[in-house]
């Protein structure tokens, strides 16, 4: 019976940062610029035309994906959407196997199968991605379930957009989690837009969280462009979910800075204004956490670069990994289906 | 060999199966109700408790996914639907994701889910309870569907789909419940894609479907009485599709006559009509003829029932028909709706 | 932004009936009257198989669709499920062609090929019903929304049972309707099961209109057994939805007396007690109005007695019309379809 | 003639029955944004306006629902979906409202409705993204489903189903949105169930389904060189099927190919060849061939689209055997994958 709160951010930095592991807060930072950067990189490709998929970019909302899969285990779970690569990265997987994927080569995550809009990687728990609008919402409750037979104290994670609040499917979801209390974290970007419809033209509230968790679970509204806003929020409720308490529904206002799909700048649709695009940037998941670190001594800028730069080698090796990889052998397209 | 009905053959290789794979899971809407899907999942609810075997909301769509997840996850989901129209609630779950996951992720999971489903036929039940499906999930790469028409069948073949890691959909005629059969007690496994022979005959070829077998098996001792031999083929398994063992038919009899309990147009009865036709190009001594529901939803009146079900008589038309014999005289009337004899409400 | 609020039956008889005109609660009486009548000659008749059809029976739930339609115009629009004579009955449609129908007759008001679970009465404003849990809640927003492009001010109204808040769609259905206004009635029928499974193991809450109507829209509930208190709350939401204010979700807590499907009691099966039956029997939404209208000196016993004998005469007409009525032609099976 | 392009045809046909018929509303995901589902609605929202051209929520479902409702009140709403996979969702409401309402009420009601599709392919969109489902509705009772292929046939085929009252779903490739055509610019109406002859030719009859009429034409071109002379028909109208006109042309020609965009098994070209098969029994010069996709999941890699999508080289080699003429020696090696000309990210 418990109503949506707001999981408002307190006073100066400190305080939000107080009893976060440097590490942790390093590891938070790295996540996010390592999506960044990977983006980054598609949006230099992509007029290359080898990447050959259509390619829904998460550059501005990296913090929600970073601080959710912060909050995981390895072993926990997590089912995603058309904008999967963030999730994917967040929660370990591969960046050359990902690249290759975009490239469509045999060494991509999904032999080439799969593209961008469903990039897997079991090993770390991340099981793919549907690219129908919450089509993927109800396999995390199977791994839920799947967990909870077998005893073990696994967690899963759906991530939707906002859109996928208007989704039957969701609110079907949300019902049966809550009725088997099943160890789920509905994360909610919402990013304001989906594809070039805004959040008024298709829901009737502002906020997602109080219609969709209801009378169902806790349902919170937390900043998405603050990455340790976002973890707490999710550290909280994966615990609650490991004790048997129950799905949470994480609401992350957060805002999508290039066009739907593809690299570009759409300002040109007029659909949003510059003026909104620039409020967004100016609060820059990266960046900020960057500055926060710095100013609070946990990352001070030597380190940072180091660690920035070994993000560069990373995404450039695993850019010519793709490149080099072969493409899948022609029979393999009748493989994997009986 | 022991009888049991085609009912108690699915609770029997439920209740095998899972006592051989914990991962098997039940679950769907009333399956741990005293009635139990008409008696088909009670008594695995009974062995093996409410953790194993769970009734659920009427969120299809979302149990759907959820099995999917599961099935992600190292169990094997059984989900029941006592009819299956509601699986169109279902279709983006079942084709977009069951379907399709393994193929997407590159072979990296794979979804063992078996779906069974009911299809209704009778005593009113109208345009939305009495549809037969099949066609829609046989046209799915990456779904495998199965609708076994005998216990035995009903048996070894949702045994086997309980034993594979890929999803099958298992659509099981309401008419068959009640039938007895020889059924073996030992678990036992029916391979997929392939048909079986229901009769030996030399004279055309009957491929059924379901229940249509049955009323197939009424049409050739009709055709019998008349010195024509058909020999009837029970596909059991629409994908894969034994288009094998029909073509060796066919080839022996040169008449095919296809018996379907769905819709005629784009229906399964057009698949095996254009495979046989292609495999056994100027072999045939006749055209192949379809016998399935007319291209009209479901009437509810049983008077439009009669007239909407094609049956023995249909079938043995067909078959005549192939073998260019004119047809018994026919009364230009149908007798009146009679009283449903083995299957009438409430049900 | 308005919460589900309880629509409290307040006070003595003369408290709840003030400002109701003798015709109006007469017609409810008159109209629950019917509808228990026909459904009881439905349970007498059924044992001899001639009603060929699955037959849903709300004995024990007629004061919802009473109240509901009594504050409807024939104009206005509804839906229904399986369960649909008494919403047939009380919204106008024709007893005869209910029984005829039942009997899979010509003459019935879907020419026969409907049954039991498709009653239709177009010019009194009955659209039809589907059989699948929650299929036909859209349709009534369609309905909706012809009005009010066509500048008319009908309403209409979703009938459904407390399963139906499982369904996705209707959660997407409710999310349309209060995003366009749409001048709609949900009406959730709360009988506590669906088929043989109770509320509790199907949803996580025992109220449906607090989680459905969320943030979208009024939630009430009312005593589904009180036809007066029904009518008021839908009084209310159709005025709300005449003008412009978009729509609104009643729950009506009722109760199923007999079986699932078909004519028997059911307390054999184990999934309720007797004494919960009963309980609810006490609470007979028919007799209780006619006791408290002859309190109140609206319906005297002769007058009643007298709308009775007439309601017997209409029904025993209905069962004859039924009966001699012709079977449907056998080409009929393919009219109606291109 | 005036040429335009296909998704101008749509438009325009949107738009003169809209100004004609004030019961048209059009509604879906994005029909009011500026790219209006390419370019096709876009027109409408700016000559009609919000009240009749209106963006909805993602809930395809309910919005089918509403679609009908608002049908059985005197409206015709056109649906419009970027992308037929999105049908899935909306299943029971097609099949067990929209295309049976009028049926269970006796025909006391109707459900003027027209469902826009498109199916997508190219550019790794992949396995949902890329199905091309006319076989799940064809087979459906009460449902018209129509593929135009050239900008006329789109003008004429939707302004026809915009004027009947019952529910019609149009399914249109999105390689040919950018294909230009002649189309008349008065208003104009196209019956349902009548094929398009687009080549005449003695030698073999190519039936063609949407893209797979410029595919076939392509190949008829190559079969040309050779001497060999194909005559295409463009089905148009999957239900009804004008299977008269197809039968006829195979009783010229003796041969029949199928070309199809959708999967192989259980798809519309097996009731093509059904039907043919049993029309013209003794009378084909060879058996019936289907070219259709083969019958797995689209893959993203362009390297795999490229296998997985058949084409004139396939069309021609299928007619080719049907006269069996020995196919030209075939390079072992596939070409690599090229950049698509015409079509690419992102869109
Ligand atoms: C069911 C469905 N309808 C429509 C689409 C087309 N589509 C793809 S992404 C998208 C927008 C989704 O918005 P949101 O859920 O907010 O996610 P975002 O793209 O903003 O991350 C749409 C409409 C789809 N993929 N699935
Ligand atoms: C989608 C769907 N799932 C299952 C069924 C089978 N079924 C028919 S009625 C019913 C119970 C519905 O319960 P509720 O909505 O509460 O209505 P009630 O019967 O209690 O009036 C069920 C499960 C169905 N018709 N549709
Ligand atoms: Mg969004
Ligand atoms: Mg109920």
């Amino acid at each position: 019976m418990s109503r949506p709160q707001r999981a408002a951010a307190r006073g100066g930095a400190d305080e939000v940062l107080r009893g976060l592991s440097p590490a942790l807060l390093t590891d938070l930072y790295v996540s996010m610029r390592r999506i960044r950067r990977a983006e980054e990189m598609i949006v230099q490709l992509y007029p290359e035309q080898e990447i050959r998929c259509p390619t829904h970019l998460s550059i501005g909302q990296e913090a929600v994906a970073a601080g959710v899969c912060r909050a995981l285990r390895p072993t926990d779970t997590a089912v995603s959407t058309h904008r999967c690569h963030a999730h994917y990265l967040a929660k370990g997987g591969d960046l050359r196997a990902m690249f290759a994927e975009l490239y469509g080569k045999a060494t991509g995550c999904c032999g080439g199968k799969g593209g961008s809009m469903h990039l897997t990687a079991p090993e770390v728990g991340m099981l793919g991605a549907s690219a129908i609008v919450a089509g993927s919402i109800p396999l995390a409750l199977g791994c839920a379930l799947a967990a909870s037979l077998t005893g073990s104290d696994e967690v899963s994670v759906a991530f939707f957009g906002d859109a996928a609040a208007e989704q039957g499917v969701t609110h079907e979801s949300l019902g049966v989690a809550a009725l088997r209390k099943l160890p789920v974290l509905f994360v909610c970007e919402n990013n304001l837009y989906a594809t070039n419809s805004p959040l008024k033209v298709r829901q009737v509230t502002p906020d997602i969280a109080p219609r969709a968790a209801a009378d169902l679970m806790p349902g919170v509204i937390v900043d998405g462009t603050d990455a340790v806003a976002v973890y707490r929020a999710a550290r909280t409720a994966v615990a609650r979910a490991r004790e048997g308490g129950g799905p949470t529904l994480i609401e992350a206002k957060t805002y999508r800075w290039r066009e739907h799909v593809g690299p570009n700048f759409d300002i040109d649709l007029g659909y949003r204004t510059q003026a909104e695009l620039d409020r967004w940037m100016a609060k820059d998941p990266v960046t900020r956490l960057a500055r926060r670190l710095l100013r609070a001594g946990v990352l001070p800028a030597a380190r940072r670069q180091a660690l920035e730069a070994a993000v560069e080698a990373e995404v450039a090796d695993a850019v010519a990994f793709a490149r080099s990889s072969p493409f899948p052998e022609p029979e393999s397209l009748y493989a994997d289906v009986d | 060999m022991r009888q049991i009905k085609y009912r108690e053959a699915i609770d029997e290789a439920t209740r095998q199966a899972m006592a051989k794979d914990e991962r098997i899971i039940v679950l769907g809407v009333g399956v741990d109700d005293a009635k139990g899907i008409f008696g088909t999942t009670r008594g695995a609810f009974e062995q093996f408790g409410s953790a194993r075997v769970f009734d659920t909301p009427l969120s299809e769509a979302a149990l759907t996914g959820m099995c999917v997840g599961a099935g992600l996850r190292g169990l094997h989901p059984l989900l029941v639907h006592a009819r299956n129209d509601f699986l169109l609630l279902t279709m983006d779950q079942i084709v977009n994701n069951a379907a399709k996951w393994r193929y997407m992720c590159g072979g990296k999971l794979r979804v063992p889910l078996t779906i069974r489903a009911i299809v209704g036929r009778g005593w009113g039940q109208a345009a939305q309870h009495s549809q037969s499906l099949q066609a829609l999930f046989a046209h799915v790469p990456g779904l495998a569907v199965i609708m076994p028409a005998t216990p035995a069948d009903a048996k070894g073949l949702l045994m086997t789909a309980l034993s594979m890691d890929s999803p099958v959909i298992c659509l099981e005629h309401r008419w068959l419940y009640e039938k007895s059969g020889p059924v073996p007690e030992d678990p036992y496994y029916i391979p997929l894609g392939q048909a079986g022979v229901v009769r030996e005959g030399s004279d055309v070829t009957i491929v059924a479907v379901s229940h249509m077998v049955l009323e197939a098996v009424q049409a050739a001792e009709a055709l019998a009485a008349d010195g024509i031999q058909a020999e009837i083929l029970d596909v059991r398994s629409l994908r894969p599709l034994d288009s094998d063992s029909i073509a060796r038919s066919v080839a022996k009899t040169g008449r095919l006559v296809i018996a379907d309990t769905g819709w005629k147009s784009f229906g399964v009865s057009a698949e095996i009509a254009a495979r046989i036709g292609e495999a056994l190009f100027g072999r045939l001594k006749a055209p192949i003829r379809r016998v399935a529901l007319p291209d009209v939803p479901t009437p509810a009146s049983s008077a439009l029932e009669q007239v909407y079900y094609p049956g023995p008589r249909e079938i043995a038309a067909a078959a005549r028909r192939c073998l260019e014999v004119a047809l018994p005289e026919e009364s230009a009337e149908r007798p009146a709706p009679a009283r449903p004899r083995d299957f009438h409400g409430p049900f």
